[in-house]
């Protein structure tokens, strides 16, 4: 290991390496159990769509808080992702697995068009820009109707296919709890790529370009392409988790890719914390199960959501990262007076 | 050692063009109605500081935004070691060894100063891509490597006690170095330092200067860029002064002082 | 900051005080428990809030004595008028309120998700307000529709534009929405069939703000003989107005003829004026029926809610009435609410009698009345059907 | 058939000037804020709501109740802009306001949703029936043109104050260069807030006249708003003359796709054309060159 060639260098990698692990092998465990301790199909409908909102959230999160591209239309990929995974298999007859490789590639592709096409485009126009595909990807849908049925839907979208091992039992999706396993781990492996690019050099990158581009470029970075490369890649996370609503919905009309889809994931990422994995995924975790959780407010429920959204921004940009950040802080304070007596 | 549009310095015998790191011709900048940058023609040999002065307004730095591919000319040429740079990106250059530092200082505020150096990692980073996501043995070389030549230019530049602060926290002062250590990160043949002593104290600025002799003696080719004439006359080998975007004067600096024009232009007659 | 993050938390603890008293129990022998799937938020609101009127009306109403001895209760979910709330809602109610029947969704689209969960979990769902063909063909066991659906609206108010107005040429304007493009394929392809002409398809957002450049468009279409319109209210109201200002319709002068769906609530045409004028639309809810249980329904709707009642608030109210029977013929669990459902023949409600045939959808027309509006805005009842 | 086209044109610059009158704010904020406010939307609404309780509750007059709602959209754009955007200025970031504005449009929506009912509003004005016959069988009705009139007015009343009185100029010199202001001896902070209240007086009473046009519900500025995004984008962020030609640029092309296409590829239209606009003109129709000082 070469941090003992350098041994005054005190790497933080090892360490973190370590932790790491542990975290990872932590929310192996907690997938694994969800499902256990919510036994009824209405929690684990909900499990799943946590999951599909973490996807779509970290995505967001890479193109937004990693790159800097303020992305306003993140559900124009989760729609493409969606309605291409259940085309390729109802019009030309594919198995499930290549038309979710399809609704990926589809919706990375739509992802770095778009942000070739906005490339010389920064902060306001690209979020217009973004917003005006997102509008133009939603009327495509409702009106190409011979293609995707428009807003008579198409209903009836099978789960994945069972999986069968030799000598295992038969694992069905039709199953909640094996489609939460499966979305929630493909969220989990997600989140692993991601977090392990953001970590590398391409993190740093992304950073000094979201920071100051005109900087970047002067460090050798090709702006234009790793904008490209984020919106790519974020935009490809978006359109897994939209083969997935498709094919655990079982039902797809254009309106649930509306672009206020977009601002609820918007809002899962800066609630949770932008720039940072883990606070989206939490983010995206908390406004997932707290409109639910509101249910019982009727009428007030989605006042309190807006009011919710708000007072965050304004006392709390960083989200919950940063509000455990404060928790923390008072604690080790309160801890350190403890010590001292 | 330079050669400029009309005078053509033929008088001095070092025109040799291998010897010659960049080399312009006739460059030409406007931006509406004003013409930043006039017909600048100049060749900064390797090896050596090479100071671009001039008052206030002489497209100084636009002549510099122009070398490091922040502008294109509108017209006129430009090479780095015979390498045509008209129309090339600012990130290409970078790759052919050119790096700077900007006047109005671009640090990456919300990161950690040791992050900020490492950014300047971006070119020379040579492990297959899917390093990136697995980070084995090579990922982790590199990674040592990178945290350990940024902490060496940090102590170079005497930051190595702040690797953790935030850029943005850091004292004005501090941030030129730290600009300057980013830059180096590149590992650039030719250096261009905009405005180094801008809002510097006195003690800042020798400590600024005295890094830049060591990298002279390292053999690195380094151009300022400033519009004090006494600060340059201390480093530079040679310097050229401009005035409205034009040509005035190239030569040795203390032949520059006693330059009429040059006085002129600096007592704003 | 220290003030910023303490109203942080003050608001943070209200809004977590908030959940502790929401949800409040409740335990009660013979109760015959009622899921309602409703968009409550929204623009699909809407619906959801006329539907509950609806609803609570009919419910007060049968708990003053009781049905067979069991007390009916409602509870609603948001379901959004869209598939993956109203999933959620439905599992939701299944889960924690364990109805025996529920009652909703009114979008198609939301119904059509909700219908395989409920087959699932073998409770009913009553629909009134879904006219998708797809409901009840193929449909499941579990799923009833009281509203003609799509094909029986659209093949009977074609065949009466052509027959009876001696329609020739129709211009159809819809809503992008499931409801409306099913609605406006149905009549297009029916009043081909018979021979008419459909000189224009234009179909529309609801977003869309300004109908006048329709209406401009429709000018220069030559005689067109009726104007199929299927939209909400909101639009509709906007729609007819344009018409008339354009000099298309019969309200500004000119030929056309307005047909409009079930979707219209009674009282339109005094919002509209005379713009109205000429209008023949169908609907689900007469007010000037003159059987018992229809006035008596407008006039404890008029005392409780102090306004006009709607067909949504019709059709909703009709919901529990069925239900109500479906009790005082016997049934006491999900499976015998359905069987005895299934086998309803004859039953009388506001907008008018129920039949099921094999796929659960009731086969009774007379749940629609042909109204036309006349110069002082009252209706002509058609009696076409 | 040329009736029909000569109808469109009307029918084009009638919604057109609508556009305008709700992206003028927009370009308004943008100028000096460069933020995005997204609770513009729910100005134009409460402005909606507030001329027709005005006229309907309370008996007034309808051409009183656009002063009505042009004071109520005052009051919300001071409110909006003490509340939201003045505390978030110093962190300057660009994306937290608009996140924050996103999240006041949904309290307003839902509060408006508890308050009013979702069930549409029949808004009509006295001149909403009214047809005036035109030259060559084309028409337009009294409340088309009230619009057309009171746009033109405020527009050219807008134009008059920004070029003719100080805070106006104070106002213009800020949007193209934000350091200027402190040099004229204004105060940034009074200037931000005049261009708020301006800007949300003009949506609230867009929102009046568009009352009795668009279905009203708590819904309606919304369904305007990203048309207003867009052109405030085809015109050029900030630029005045560009929003004003780009508006009534976008409201022919609605007219016109709705002759000869079909209304419901309105926004697929016009959405490729901001696109297109992005991709080869950025700085919008009317471009005003902004150097980068590095």
């Amino acid at each position: 290991m070469s941090s003992r060639d350098h041994t005054e260098l005190a790497n933080p990698f090892d360490r973190s390496s370590v932790s790491r692990r542990w975290w990872l092998l932590g929310a192996i465990v907690t997938i694994g159990l969800l499902p256990l301790v919510f036994q009824d199909s209405y929690w684990r409908t909900n499990l799943i769509v946590c999951a599909l909102n973490v996807m779509l959230a970290i995505g967001l999160d890479f193109i937004l808080g990693y790159a800097g591209q303020l992305n306003l239309g993140h559900s124009a990929f989760y729609g493409i992702g969606a309605y291409v995974s259940t085309l390729v298999i109802t019009k030309l007859g594919l198995p499930f697995w290549v038309a979710f490789l399809c609704g990926i590639v589809l919706a990375g592709a739509a992802g770095m068009a778009l942000s070739m096409f906005a490339v010389r485009l920064r902060g306001h126009y690209l979020a217009i820009a973004s917003l005006g595909f997102a509008v133009i990807v939603h009327q495509v849908l409702v009106n190409w109707i011979s293609l995707t049925q428009g807003p008579l839907g198409i209903y009836g979208i099978k789960p994945p296919p069972e999986i069968a091992l030799p000598g295992l039992p038969v694992i069905s999706f039709g199953n909640s709890a094996n489609m939460f396993y499966l979305v929630a781990g493909f969220a989990l492996l997600f989140y692993v790529l991601l977090d392990q690019l953001v970590r590398s050099p391409i993190g740093e990158t992304l950073t000094a370009i979201r920071e100051d581009e005109v900087s970047a470029s002067s460090l050798g970075i090709n702006c234009p392409a790793w904008k490209v490369f984020a919106f790519g890649a974020g935009s490809a996370v978006a359109g897994a988790a939209g083969a997935f609503y498709a094919s655990s919905v079982g039902t797809l009309v254009p309106d649930a890719f509306i672009i206020t889809e977009s601002f609820t994931i918007l809002a899962m990422v800066i609630v949770g914390g932008m720039g940072t994995l883990i606070g989206p995924v939490w983010g995206a975790i908390l406004l997932t199960v707290l409109p639910e959780v509101l249910r019982g407010f009727g009428d007030l429920r989605l006042v309190l959501y807006g009011a919710a959204l708000t007072l965050v921004v304004l006392f709390m940009p960083g989200g919950i990262v940063q509000a455990a950040q404060i928790v923390r802080a008072q604690f080790d304070r309160l801890r350190a007076r403890l010590e001292a007596g | 050692m330079t050669i400029s549009g009309r005078v053509a310095g033929q008088a001095d015998g070092r025109r040799n063009s291998d010897k010659v790191l960049f080399r312009s011709k006739s460059l030409n900048k406007s931006f509406g109605g004003v013409h930043a940058v006039r017909d600048i023609s100049l060749n900064i040999p390797h090896g050596g500081v090479f100071a671009i002065i001039g008052p206030n307004g002489a497209g100084k730095s636009t002549l510099l935004n122009l070398m490091s591919g922040l502008y294109q000319p509108d017209s006129g040429t430009m090479s780095l070691d015979g390498v045509d740079l008209v129309g090339l990106k600012a990130h290409r250059r970078v790759r052919l060894g050119l790096a700077r530092t900007f006047q109005k200082i671009r640090l990456f505020k919300h990161l950690p100063v040791l992050d900020n150096v490492i950014a300047g990692f971006h070119i020379h980073h040579d492990i297959p891509a899917w390093q990136y996501v697995l980070q084995g043995t090579a990922f982790r070389r590199d990674y040592a490597r990178c945290r350990h030549e940024a902490r060496k230019l940090l102590s170079f530049v005497g930051l190595e006690e702040r690797a953790k602060a935030r850029a943005g926290s850091l004292a004005y002062g501090e941030q030129r170095m730290l600009e300057l250590a980013r830059a180096l990160a590149t590992s650039p043949r030719l250096l261009v330092v905009d405005e180094p002593a801008a809002g510097l104290n006195a003690a800042e600025v020798e400590k600024l200067l005295d890094r830049i002799t060591q990298l002279r003696a390292g053999g690195m080719t380094v151009v300022i860029v400033e519009h004090n004439m006494d600060l340059v006359m201390k480093v530079a080998d040679r310097v050229l002064v401009m005035d409205y975007g034009q040509y005035l004067f190239e030569g040795a600096p203390a032949e520059a002082q006693v330059d009429p024009g040059v006085v002129a232009a600096y007592l704003g007659a | 900051m220290k003030t910023r993050s303490a109203i942080f938390c003050l608001g943070m603890v209200a809004i977590l005080g908030m959940f502790a008293v929401a949800n409040p129990a409740h335990a009660q022998d013979k109760l015959i428990k009622i899921g309602g799937l409703f968009p409550m938020s929204g623009p699909g609101a809407y619906f959801g809030a006329q539907d509950k009127q609806g609803i609570e009306l009919a419910i007060e109403q049968f708990n003053k004595a009781g049905v067979n001895g069991y007390k009916l209760e409602v509870k609603f979910e948001d379901s959004a008028c869209s598939p993956l709330p109203a999933t959620q809602a439905a599992k939701r109610l299944l889960e924690q309120y364990k109805p025996l029947v529920v009652v909703g969704e009114e979008c198609s689209d939301a119904t059509l998700a909700v219908m395989p969960v409920m087959e699932q979990a073998k409770v009913p769902l009553l629909n009134a307000g879904s006219s998708s063909i797809k409901i009840t063909d193929p449909g499941n066991p579990w799923t009833f529709r009281i509203m003609p659906n799509e094909v029986m609206q659209g093949v009977d108010i074609a065949t009466h534009a052509y027959k009876r107005l001696n329609a020739r040429t129709a211009v159809l304007l819809y809503e992008n929405t499931n409801a409306g493009i099913g609605n406006a394929k149905v009549f297009g392809d029916t009043f081909k069939a018979l021979g008419g002409q459909i000189l224009a398809d234009i179909g529309f957002g609801r977003d869309v703000n300004d109908f006048t450049s329709i209406a401009t468009r429709i000018t220069g279409l030559g005689k067109v003989d009726v104007i199929p319109t299927y939209t909400l209210e909101g639009q509709g109201l906007r729609i007819t107005q344009a018409l008339a200002q354009a000099g298309v319709t019969k309200g500004g002068g000119g030929q056309s003829i307005q047909l409009g769906t079930i979707w219209l609530p009674f009282g339109f045409e005094q919002k509209a004026g005379k713009a109205s004028l000429g209008y023949v639309r169908i609907v689900q809810f007469d007010p000037t029926d003159k059987r018992e249980v229809v006035q008596d329904f407008i006039r404890t709707f008029k005392a409780k809610y102090n306004q006009d009642p709607t067909h949504i608030n019709a059709h909703a109210f009709d919901q529990i009435l069925l239900i109500a029977d479906v009790v005082r013929r016997g049934a006491t669990d999900a499976q015998s609410v359905r069987d005895i459902m299934a086998g309803t023949k004859n039953f009388s409600g506001v907008t008018g009698s129920v039949e099921f045939d094999k796929t659960n959808q009731n086969i009774k027309m007379d749940t629609i009345h042909y109204m036309e509006t006349l110069p002082d805005l009252s209706w002509k009842a058609l009696g076409w059907n | 058939m040329s009736t029909v086209l000569l109808q469109q044109g009307i029918n084009g610059v009638v919604l057109g000037s609508l556009y305008v009158l709700v992206a003028l704010g927009l370009t308004l904020i943008y100028g000096v804020l460069v933020q995005i406010n997204f609770a513009h939307a729910d100005v134009v609404t409460i402005g909606a709501f507030a001329a027709y309780f005005f006229t309907f509750t309370f008996g007034g007059n309808y051409l009183a109740s656009i002063a009505v709602a042009l004071l109520v959209g005052a009051i919300l754009g001071w409110l909006v802009n003490a509340a939201i955007f003045a505390p978030l200025r110093e962190r300057g970031s660009e994306l937290l306001p608009l996140i924050a504005t996103i999240g006041v449009s949904v309290l307003l929506q839902n509060v408006m949703l508890l308050w009013f009912g979702p069930i549409p509003y029949a808004f009509d004005s006295p001149y909403s029936n009214q047809v005036i016959r035109l030259w060559g069988g084309t028409f337009i009705t009294g409340q088309n043109l009230i619009i057309i009139v009171v746009s033109t007015l405020t527009i050219a009343l807008l134009y008059a104050f920004m070029k003719f009185t100080f805070m106006g100029k104070a106002l213009r010199a800020v949007a193209q260069d934000r350091e200027t202001a402190g040099l004229m001896g204004i105060n940034p902070n009074h200037l931000i807030m005049l261009t708020f209240v301006i800007a949300s007086a003009l949506a609230g009473m867009g929102g009046a006249m568009l009352g009795p046009i668009l279905v009203l519900t708590p819904f309606a500025g919304t369904t305007v708003i990203v048309k207003a995004f867009a052109i405030v984008i085809i015109g050029g962020f900030g630029n005045v003359e560009g929003t004003i030609i780009a508006g009534l640029l976008v409201g022919l092309i609605e007219s016109y796709t709705t002759q000869f296409v079909n209304p419901g590829l309105i926004d697929i239209v016009v959405f490729t054309l901001l696109l297109m606009m992005l991709a080869f003109r950025p700085t919008g129709l009317i471009a005003e060159k902004r150097e980068e000082n590095v």
